[in-house]
């Protein structure tokens, strides 16, 4: 098996193109999204009830090789800028190591 | 004539304001009772979808002329404007930052459909016809006041930090936001199939209208209560900004519709856009543009204060008043 | 006169029965057909609230007196009461626990909604008229038995760990459970409009009722195969009790309509409901205060045996007899 | 007599399929318009059960003999045959791998439910009658087509790697998925209950049925845009074999009708079958059954370009020419 | 980076609110929340059908300081009682510390 | 607390059942499944329009043992076969270690 990392970031449904792009454009070869998730935090119960996805959270992830890692995290984190949202990685193995 | 008491209460006694009341009052008293998202969802693509063909298919029968114009232009330039008028007052009244005064003048510029629906809905049971184009001045007022607003909130920012005022993604989420492409798509369907081909699906889109529009606004009142209780960023001040600054787009609303020559109806129509502030597109255009203004204000505030005011008082009360003006 | 084997055989031959046959066949041929969960919540939305509002508009109708106290006072008794009687049995006859007893109990001693809507359905197909408020009947036998199947599996518990019977969420569960808002809220909604305003919403919620139920029953039937195909737990004297119960609590049921003097139709449908068991609040409510017992015995049971059972079987064999008895 | 100009023009003019165009565009210029899958989901199984009432209660009204049989039977074959065509065509025409080939001609050979809901609608417009039968047709034809097409794939691959051609999982997805209950159980629905039975539903499963259909090629219409803008693998080659295989299903289609006897609307609906090409459950089948084929190649193909090329342009002629063949 | 702890529980979703109540008791500053899922272990199938939510699961995510851990596991773990459920944690590294 | 084994595995959706029999078979007592999710990686932009299923993926959670987390890996990997899918695994604490 072979380490990589995981990057977790949950963020404002209406970010979550932009959290692509900065992922996609640091070297990550994949991602999968969880599309509604709700939550709460600094900003409040968020509950993507009302219409607008101005509410609404989503969850993206992305297993990165450990030598990108950083930087898509840094991509990622400046194309959050102000908007809500968190980050987080961890330590995962995967079988094939050329995938990811 | 409009008599103001008889339509407040005949507007009190409608199943759909009713169950607006009833939603409200299950949300504030915390029942489980929740509207799947997706219903929500398949509700207003029928609301605006339909709204839009019976307005296409009303045009088709009274044809359209150079004369709507006026109406059309009215409509594009109160979106513009009012947000102006609104960003003073809540500067005047509040203490709101000017990024969150902007983001939330930018709401009452745009428009509530929801509000215009239950507007049409409430003509129609008083028999009181309007102008086919008014459907298009929804389209219209959508976006401007977003522009407007964005440019507000550059006040308080240093220029050089000043980047392009629109991404590719807001470009699309301003114009081709879904409630456009719905109201102006169906509009166009039900121009270019006419009354008659109308009449293959109204079954669906006419007939039943009014109790769709029943469950949606029973859903509403739910998330206007909800949103309401888990407000903690409304002061008093922008609470009472939320109540009074419908009145005052009224006003405007009334003013232009006389003054463009559209009908009681119509200008019925117009006050109530100008009254309504928006909850769906701008809430979103904000959050990309504005991520720094607190959704925490403006979509409470939008949502849970301007629009039970409109539906349960405003609509009989603009509608009493214009009446009372022309008659 | 209704004569059970025409009202069986009429029974079985609608569109609704036969969606719901369809759906259990799909389900236990395991067929990846499948509802999605938002239709089916909001179908059942639909349903409650149209019951509600043509229970409501028929009461404006047909105006209110004392006389349906007794009525209301039989269904609260009812309720409070049937969950004695199964937990009695289930003790004797079967070896649930004294907590999974106490939590079966409280199912039979609430009641179905749904098969409540397809009875009035039979009813309305044969002809067969009934007073409207049994329908505040429904929502208010919802609730009593969750306190005495509560009551009862406190017999299995040393005195000290007796905590507070009810939490908040509990009681929130309880009294304000989106069935109970939506049944007595269309209620008041159709009370308060009466038959005219009614009119404005009857394309919605009046004439395609029916068609609506058919889809809705197409769905319970997936879900009553999927669960007793799940069902692991169930013993040959536990899938007896889910058949003879409805029976046993159909004799209080008449009994007690008769003894009230309801109609024909009402008994039937007070019949209904005492033989009916609970497969939404009841279960939300039991694994809040019985995390012990097991979820596995009593959704199953409810849904997977004595819906059907009274769906094709018990409310056609409940009219019969109940008009046997009268004529 | 059927006008193929007048014909195109009355089926571009019907709101249903200019719903399908509002729809397209939407997506093509990437509007945020969306319509929740549960709505989609909830659409299609009303459509499926509603078409399949309504055959089955016509069938009922008009009887039935041995003189279906060989329109059923040469379903079948069609269905059978057809993939074996298109795989020649593709094998010639494209440079698509054997397992690439074997996997789209499936789904040439198999058919497009909601295409033929379209062509049935586009008939009931020009009040041209169909056989009842030709609805037990499409559930006919969803299998078969299956079965060649992992016959074809074999061809691929060493004789020692075949395994068992079904597995159980694939034998429930073939023959008990979703669309062949609905379509089959709603034929019986119908069929036992019959015109009369079907009343008490038609104001849901009926009248509202053009609309409902409306609604949903509009979301086919951004489905389609969607799955065309991300489709890559698509070579001109593969693209115009996605444009003319319909044709040549369509000749197919209509030898055979014109062969067993079908009236004019019967042999324009199996027409429209050939010409079809599945996009629901034979993609799901071919994912099971052979992964190594790209689902970028016959996904977009059958729902981003066949579909669109037979809902806007392929009915009416396929119509026009039948008709002008027979008259 | 920083490392904190991710404490995630699957729990019937009758029970979120107490599990969120407990959590943030003992201290976390926010979670999200994946409110469908489907499960299976020692209580059969869950699989949210039949209106009741008595057969639908919810998963409860949050990152919380290393110090609080212990604390909201036991919390939660004392919320849910007997009612079905499982709960587990790992490390993760964050970018904004005070955040958590 | 003990150290367990958590494997994920985001597959197309109509290849779920396989993963899911293929984890029991290895000895998995347990696991949770996130029905619906979109991503993207080397076969394309996977979102579940179009009713077909086949272009819905979703994600397969499951805690075992240490001692058996290999088998589950081997078991799942030959399962999906040539399948769309990743699958990662990661270490996890839990409390009750009877459970998994
Ligand atoms: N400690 C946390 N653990 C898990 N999720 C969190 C945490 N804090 C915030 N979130 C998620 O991130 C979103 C934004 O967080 P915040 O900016 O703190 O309001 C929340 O709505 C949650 O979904
Ligand atoms: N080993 C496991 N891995 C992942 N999820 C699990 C596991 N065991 C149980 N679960 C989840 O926790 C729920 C309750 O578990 P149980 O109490 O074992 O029935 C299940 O429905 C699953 O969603
Ligand atoms: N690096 C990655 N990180 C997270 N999810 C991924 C990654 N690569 C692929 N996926 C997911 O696995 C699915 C299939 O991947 P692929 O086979 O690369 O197309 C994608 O649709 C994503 O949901
Ligand atoms: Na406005
Ligand atoms: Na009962
Ligand atoms: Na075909």
């Amino acid at each position: 098996m072979f380490q990589k990392k995981k990057i977790e970031v949950v963020v404002e449904a209406v970010y979550l193109n932009r959290v692509i792009d900065a992922a996609v454009k640091a070297g990550a070869k994949g991602y999968s999204v969880i599309p509604h998730l709700t939550g709460n935090g600094q900003h409040g119960v968020r509950q993507g009830r009302g219409l607008s996805g101005a509410f609404e959270n989503a969850m993206f992830i992305s297993i990165v090789d450990k030598a990108i890692a950083d930087d898509v995290v840094k991509n990622i984190h400046a194309a959050i800028g102000e908007a809500i949202g968190i980050l987080y990685m961890s330590d995962v193995d995967v079988i094939r190591s050329e995938h990811f | 004539m409009i008599d103001v008491l008889s339509a407040a209460s005949s507007n009190f006694l409608s199943p759909t304001i009713l169950a607006f009341v009833l939603g409200a009052l299950a949300g504030f008293f915390r029942s489980d009772l929740e509207v799947p998202e997706a219903i929500t969802k398949g509700l207003s693509i029928y609301l605006m979808l339909a709204i839009g063909m019976k307005g296409g298919a009303s045009l088709a029968t009274s044809g359209v002329g150079l004369d709507v114009l006026p109406g059309l232009v009215a409509a594009i330039v109160l979106s513009f404007f009012i947000p102006l008028v609104a960003y003073g007052l809540l500067k005047f009244a509040t203490r709101l930052s000017t990024v969150d005064a902007a983001a939330v003048s930018a709401h009452y510029g745009s428009v509530s459909i929801v509000t215009f629906v239950t507007a049409t809905q409430f003509l129609t049971d008083i028999d009181v016809p309007y102008e086919a184009h008014v459907i298009a001045m929804v389209a219209l007022m959508e976006t401007p006041a977003i522009i407007t607003g964005l440019m507000l909130a550059r006040r308080g920012v240093a220029s050089r930090a000043k980047g392009s005022l629109f991404t590719p993604d807001m470009v699309r989420e301003i114009f081709f936001n879904g409630s456009i492409v719905l109201l102006l798509g169906g509009f166009a369907i039900g121009w270019a199939t006419g009354p008659d081909g109308m009449k293959s699906v109204s079954p669906f889109f006419i007939d039943p209208f009014q109790g769709v529009l029943c469950l949606f606004l029973l859903d509403m009142g739910l998330v206007a209560a909800h949103r309401l209780r888990a407000a903690q960023s409304l002061t008093l001040g922008v609470v009472a900004f939320g109540l009074y600054m419908p009145l005052i787009g009224a006003v405007f609303g009334a003013a232009a519709g006389l003054l463009v020559g559209l009908s009681v109806g119509g200008t019925i129509l117009l006050t109530v856009l100008c009254a309504s502030a928006s909850y769906i597109a701008v809430p979103a255009a904000m959050r990309l543009a504005l991520p720094k203004a607190d959704p925490g204000i403006y979509i409470p505030l939008s949502l849970g204060v301007t629009f039970p005011f409109n539906v349960l008082i405003g609509i009989p009360l603009y509608a009493a008043c214009i009446d009372a003006i022309v008659n």
